[in-house]
């Protein structure tokens, strides 16, 4: 089980800021892959990969980078603070 | 050392300031504060974070910052929520014994904070709302640090 | 439109910077402050100007900074006279749309204050007095405002 | 008639802030060299132009910069503000 956070316009395209998920998911990009088989609206959040950022347990991550151990998963766009 | 803060609530310069670089020899003190422009007809803007993240994302840029140059204080605060046009977003502080040092901390401070801080900024307009895109000078922005700089 | 004021009272940033920046369409706001430091157990500093240059030896620097850069409001107040460490010598403030520009238009300013306008200063420390030379990096960091910059 | 005006330690080299002097240099450094031969003093406040500036009527000047018309002549070390 891994929580899935989604920010931002992603959050919207989901519909939800949060959820659990039972994943056998090796990398982000294996869980992305898995996401989009889902249902329309994961396919339309995660429609182009390179709009995408990702965090694993708060880190900024790489989509290939492995999900061992890992407990929270965070898919945002690109950052704009400041 | 640095101290970060991420609030909803506006916040007054002048009492954040109050004592800042106070301990070191500073002879330096360079502020940034980032204001919410009214441009297109804005009427307000929302600030979505990620409250898990955002203040350990900031506490690594402010640490990479006080590694890279002679910093005798460091201070950031940046909101999240709603906001209108003239309201402060967030500022950033650096004292140093040599301007240079607290100059170029405070730059890389804020392009650090613009692209690698989990904030997004959504806009509310007479067209309706949109999310404010990332933009490619904010990405650029990062690369004269990675080179030989601080 | 920048406003330039060379005193020998002490002031006070946040009364300075009230409803600064406030008539533009503002979203950047860099400030520096120079402060004297204690370096070498200086007990005291002096700073002597030429009155008759000093205005407007920094108006033009002002003009020149509003010149290169899209600034929507710009302040510079310097003090001359007695001042021991830790006072305030000087503050340097621009308001821009974009940060870039009001970082860009505070260095130079401070990099053109350092060399070009009218101020010296004499340090009283254990050894005596001393006036303070100046530093050749000062005078290269005007370098890089003379080729495309801006 | 030219008011010559000295600040920091040329100031204090000379011993006075300003001064009129009666002169028919062309140039600030023809003014040098015609003060130079003043006095002690002068040959002092003026050893080493490198490390000096002027003005011209409140303008940063060069030494070869003539004189015509300009009422007020400055001199001083390499300014030291901010």
């Amino acid at each position: 089980m891994i929580d899935v956070l989604y920010f931002a316009w992603v959050r919207e395209r989901i519909g939800e800021p949060r959820e659990r998920i039972e994943t056998e998911a090796r990398t982000v990009a294996e869980l992305v892959e898995e996401l989009r088989g889902r249902e329309l609206r994961y396919q339309l959040a995660f429609e182009d990969l390179s709009a995408l950022r990702c965090a694993l347990d708060q880190e900024l991550a790489d989509f290939d980078a492995p999900l061992d151990g890992v407990r929270e998963v965070a898919f945002f766009p690109p950052m704009t603070g400041g | 050392m640095g101290r970060v803060r991420v609030q909803s609530e506006d916040f007054d310069p002048a009492t954040e300031l109050a004592g800042f670089g106070a301990e070191g020899d500073v002879g330096a003190i360079v502020t940034f504060s980032g204001i919410v422009r009214g441009t297109g007809g804005l009427s307000r803007m929302e600030i979505e974070h990620y409250p898990g993240m955002t203040q350990s994302a900031i506490e690594k840029i402010v640490a990479e910052a006080e590694r890279r140059w002679a910093l005798d204080d460091c201070l950031v605060i940046h909101r999240h929520g709603e906001m209108v046009p003239g309201e402060r977003i967030m500022m950033v502080a650096t004292a140093s014994r040599h301007r240079q040092d607290a100059f170029a901390a405070a730059e890389f401070l804020m392009d650090y904070l613009k692209s690698r801080a989990p904030f997004w900024k959504k806009e509310f307009g007479p067209d309706g709302a949109a999310w404010v895109a990332a933009k490619d000078s904010d990405e650029a922005a990062l690369t004269r640090w990675s080179a030989s700089e601080g």
